[in-house]
This record gives structure tokens, C-alpha cells and sequence, in this order.
């Protein structure tokens, strides 16, 4: 099935995209989604301990299963304000 | 009127933000207690000249953030009221990059809720700042952002002293 | 520029005040926090409806209480600046009785000053506030006024959690 | 000697005035000036206990000298902000 991943910061700069159609097999969590994406871009595996994902913009736990057509978003550490 | 939450590419009117909650709710009794922050981009971080800000976020999901810390105001002081307004994109020195009002009729709860809420924005609004400096740039890292993590939602109480 | 310390019967201007303070002295270094506070009159205290209030005070004493409060910010909170604005005479419900904005390069000082501040004008700021109400008026008697009371000092730096 | 009495909000209006020019004994204290204005105002000793004094637009203690020309003011208690 297909998500559209959104990358924001650092984790945009290394994937060199904002917004990637990615295919991953049904049941895949946010995790396997992460880790998929941490295949193409190595350099991405230095958040695996901070990263925090959102489904359809809102914070989901990375265990979250994602359905087709998720939009699926990966935030490095955040600094508004 | 101006929305009460809103993310903006263009100067911020702390005014604006605040008139969006000057009246409670479904009332024109206006509320006792009026606070505005503006955090505003200083030019100096540390040993940096800062030369700008790059402000980058994820509009959709700052809104619904948003709403959520104002439902948090709301359980924690009810009847005091937040709005909140983000800047994104590149802020120059002396610009305001968010304002936060909040309103009550009490001045205790319009200070612990704003000072609340500027805590909440830290830890979980996706936002990212990117500071340009003299001789090189840097992402700022900040918070590691949970929506639920009730240890994050204590420390801004703490922060707030309520 | 608006001074940062006044007293008006006219309305306020909380931007005004704010910008009184904006840039740290002798620099055009911003400020990285900036508050407003504003004290809003209400319809409603207690079981009154409230019509008007008139605010007396003691003027060249309210701008030397106000400075001395402005120097007891600098000193527990060095670099954060305070400016006060108080409205004397005939208030409106809805209009702004007094301004305080503080700057600071850090927002825990300012919220901290800006609290403080409100704090030690309604212990010893020389005003007097008269409500006017249907049936009735009344003189509002708060704080034994006291420049020197140690004891209030610490009570409102508690109050401004600091 | 002659000080100037200000009086505000209540104080005022049991007086009647906001300004008085006030003879005192040389080598009175502000406490003095406040006890001979209430023998002329017995109303105002209702704030024997809550009223705070000023010489010069500056707070002072009742048990302070006042001097020839002096500005006194009387002030009930406060309810700015």
C-alpha cells in the first residue's frame, strides 16, 4: 500500500524531499514505515531515538499502524516558540 | 476578527492576537486580565551573530496543536481563553516569531496559562527553527514532542506555577 | 517614544508601553521576551453590575513608586525592563486601567517581573479605585500601602513564582 | 509651622478638601499631623490603623519629623491596578 511521508528539518534536507509516496507492505506501523525509509537514507537512523510520527497531522505512537493512503509525518525535535 | 490560532508568513500584530479573545465567550463582558508574550529573534545566541531565522513548520498539524493547548487551558483554568499566532518562514532580528494572549477573569490563571502555553509550544508544536549565523548555520533541536507524555505536560505546569 | 513610566486620563496603549522597553539600553539589541499585562475593567465584581469606576492617585508619588518598583525588577532580575502606564479618572467597562509591559532576554524573567510588577503596584502604587454601581458606590480598600515592608516584597515575589 | 496636608479618596472626602494647609507644632511627626487632623475630622480615625504617610511623594513612617513646608500626605489603603 502507499503513504505519503512528509519530512520536515534535518530528516527533509537528508531524504532531499518534503513529501515522498512510499510503498510498504499492509500492517506496516509507523515504526516499519521509519525504518523502511532509514534503508534509502542511512543518515536518518541518527533520529531513531528522537523522531516522533503523526498520522493524517496528528502525534501517533510509532507502534501506530498506518493505513493506504496515510499521511504519515516524521518530526525530528522540535523548536518553535 | 483574526483567528485565534494561526500560523502566518507575514509580521505579526500582537494586538490582533490578543483583540481575537478580548471578550468572553458568547458575551461582551470583557475579561479582567489581558497577557501578551511575543518572543522576539534576538541577535545574539550564545557566541553567534545571528544574521536570521529560518522558521519551518507543519501548518495543519500547528493548528490542531494549537486547539489542543487551549483545551488544556481551558480544563486547567477554566473560562481563561488562549490564542496563539506563529510566524514561518525568514525572520530578521527584532521580529516577533510567535505571540501568545491569554485572558481570564483573574490575573493568576491569565499568567500561569500563557506562561503554560508558550511551554506546550516548545515541547510540541512542529515547528523548526534554523538559525543563520556568521560563518555557518544550525537547526536548533529542541524538545523530542509527544502529544500525550503527561511528564512533559507537568514540567509546563511547574513552569507556570499552577 | 512613550516613557516608560506615566500616568494618563487617557487611554492606554499597551503597545506603546511595550515599545518603551523594547530594545535593551544603550543598544539596539532586542529584547527576546516581551510581555504585556493589562488590567481590564468588568462589568461584574461580585453580585454588582458595575456602571463606572473613577481611579484617583497621587501623581508625582505613583511615577516614584513606579520607579522604584522598575529598580526592585532590575535588581532581582538583572537586564529585564519594566514600564508602567496607570489611567486615573473616569474608566469605562472594557477599558484598560494599567499597562505593564517587561522585556527580558529570557521569558522566565519577564513573566516573573511582569507579575511581580502587578504585585507590588496594588501594595503600594498611591491610587485609589472608586466603583460606581446600580444602587450604589463604593471606595475599594486593598493593601495598607508600605515602601519598605519586607514582608510584602517577599509576598509578591512568591506570587510571581520566583 | 505650616505643612500641606493631602488627603485622598475617603480621607478626602470625610475632609472635604484634598489640599490643607495644616499648623503644627515645631517637632511633629507625621503621626502628630494625623492626630490634629482628626480632632478637627473625628471620621478619619477610622483609619488610625490603616493609614500610611507620605512626605514629599515619598513613603515615610508616622514616627517621622515633619519640617516647615513639607508636603504630608494621608493615604488610605490602595487599590490601583
Amino acid at each position: 500500500m502507499r503513504v505519503t511521508v512528509r519530512l520536515f528539518a534535518r530528516l527533509r534536507e537528508i531524504a532531499g524531499a518534503e513529501t515522498i509516496a512510499h510503498d510498504v507492505p499492509d500492517g506496516s506501523s509507523l515504526a516499519d514505515v521509519w525504518t523502511s525509509l532509514s534503508s534509502t537514507w542511512p543518515a536518518l537512523a541518527a533520529f531513531d531515538r528522537t523522531v516522533s510520527g503523526a498520522i493524517n497531522a496528528e502525534y501517533a505512537r510509532m507502534s501506530r499502524e498506518v493505513r493506504e493512503g496515510d499521511d504519515v509525518a516524521f518530526l525530528p525535535p522540535v523548536s518553535g516558540g | 476578527m483574526a483567528p485565534r490560532f494561526a500560523v502566518s508568513q507575514e509580521a505579526l500584530d500582537p494586538h490582533q492576537v490578543s483583540a481575537s479573545i478580548a471578550d468572553a465567550e458568547g458575551s461582551r463582558q470583557p475579561r479582567g486580565a489581558m497577557m501578551t508574550f511575543s518572543g522576539v529573534v534576538r541577535g545574539t545566541n550564545q557566541r553567534h551573530q545571528v544574521l536570521r531565522l529560518e522558521y519551518e513548520g507543519y501548518e495543519p498539524m500547528i493548528l490542531k496543536v494549537f486547539e489542543q493547548i487551549g483545551a488544556e487551558i481551558e480544563q486547567a483554568w477554566p473560562g481563561t481563553a488562549c490564542a496563539m499566532h506563529h510566524r514561518l518562514g525568514t525572520l530578521r532580528i527584532g521580529e516577533i516569531s510567535i505571540v501568545i494572549a491569554t485572558g481570564s477573569a483573574h490575573r493568576a490563571a491569565a499568567y500561569a496559562a500563557s506562561r503554560y502555553a508558550i511551554e506546550r509550544v516548545k515541547q510540541i508544536a512542529p515547528i523548526w527553527k534554523h538559525e543563520y549565523f556568521e560563518g555557518g548555520d544550525v537547526w536548533i533541536e529542541g524538545a523530542v514532542a509527544a502529544a500525550d507524555d503527561e511528564a512533559a505536560k507537568k514540567r509546563a505546569m511547574e513552569a507556570a506555577c499552577a
